[in-house]
């Protein structure tokens, strides 16, 4: 099996994709190294956030995600 | 009475509102606030994403901390997802309560929180295509009122 | 679009609101409260008096503040006088904006205004009788916020 | 003719009628002179004003009611 990755609001047009399967187990080092550049780069900034298997990463470095988990990566949400 | 959804369809808030104030009788006021797509130049057509496992669990939260917060009889939170033309609801809160303060504060904290702390991304559509809207300073500054 | 009403009759506050909403296109949002007469122990019926040659004139000096202190495109502002039952409407306020903030301000300062310093008498029929209400000291604290 | 005072809410309980008529002019002396006294008690009071002819006084002891003039003693509103 794999880790669902899930690419939200802008970030999708970053990654040319809505979504992408990576090998589990796949932890912060293994998340940077396998989406697109353009994606890792963003990650990397304090206003964006990861999910894993339905609940916000408090410190997303912290990331360990097994076979079948969901990760969506959470960019800022739009204003009003 | 509790009713916090997400709907991928339009919506007229009259619909729900009748129903939600008839649901909470004995109240003393209830205040609704209701946002619309704005008709601004150049747009055709608003989209909201969202991610499921987080938006209306968020919602909900968001809901508890209202309760806690005024002291409520009731409270509607519907919000739409998917494409809007010009004109459409996007969002209606209506909050029921003995006393208007409290009901007022409500909506006043749940859009506040719902405009910048709740999953939602938008992006709009104009004439040489789709644009992401960002997030706004007012927002966060709006938001930092109830801290 | 601005709509100042004092009614003798039973209102149904969405015949009102949806035409008002109507009357403002391209607005951001809308916001409503809408007072009923609360069902308390033993309370069969509320009277508002008025006196008309002050009444109406101080609502529209009120909108004339709203509109002043708010960027409103529309303001609805409709009060009943005569004798209420329990659940009955007895004010709408709706302000349409292009921004949220100005239209819940708008309906938090002209309620507040209305209940403490508009022109208007209530009292209320019990088993024993009619009772006049008296003023309340949080409607005066509530008024001093807009200082 | 005369001038028409009008008790508004409980003023009109205390002068057990919704308004009199005395004879013009009318000034501050005379209104406390010719109304009941439960209800000149309560004019004294700040929080009670006065309209005549269609505006609240600023200062009710200025009262000057020519013939014809309607007078109207406000109590204070209700609460909501």
């Amino acid at each position: 099996m794999a880790v669902k990755v899930l690419f939200l609001g802008p970030l999708a047009d970053l990654a040319g994709a809505a979504q992408m399967d990576l090998p589990a187990p796949l932890d912060w080092a293994g998340l940077l190294a396998a989406v697109p550049a353009a994606v890792a780069l963003q990650l990397t900034e304090a206003r964006v956030h990861v999910a894993c298997a339905g609940r916000v990463l408090a410190d997303k470095t912290e990331l360990r995600a097994l076979d079948g988990a969901e990760i969506a990566l959470l960019p800022p949400v739009s204003g009003g | 009475m509790r009713d916090i959804r997400l709907l991928p369809q339009m919506f007229i808030p009259g619909t729900l509102i009748g129903p939600f104030t008839q649901a909470n009788p004995g109240m003393g006021g209830v205040c609704t606030f209701v946002g619309e797509v704005r008709g601004e130049a150049d747009v055709e057509a608003l989209e909201l994403t969202h991610y499921a496992p987080l938006t209306l669990p968020g919602m909900h939260e968001l809901a508890d901390g209202a309760f806690e917060r005024f002291e409520l009889m009731g409270l509607l939170m519907v919000h739409r997802i998917g494409v809007l033309k010009v004109g459409e609801p996007i969002v209606c809160v209506s909050a029921a309560a003995a006393h208007r303060r409290a009901a007022i504060g409500a909506v006043d904290f749940c859009m506040d929180h719902l405009k910048s702390a709740a999953w939602f991304w938008k992006r709009e559509l104009r004439s040489d295509g789709w644009h992401w809207i960002q997030p706004r300073a007012q927002d966060h500054d709006d938001l930092k009122r109830w801290d």
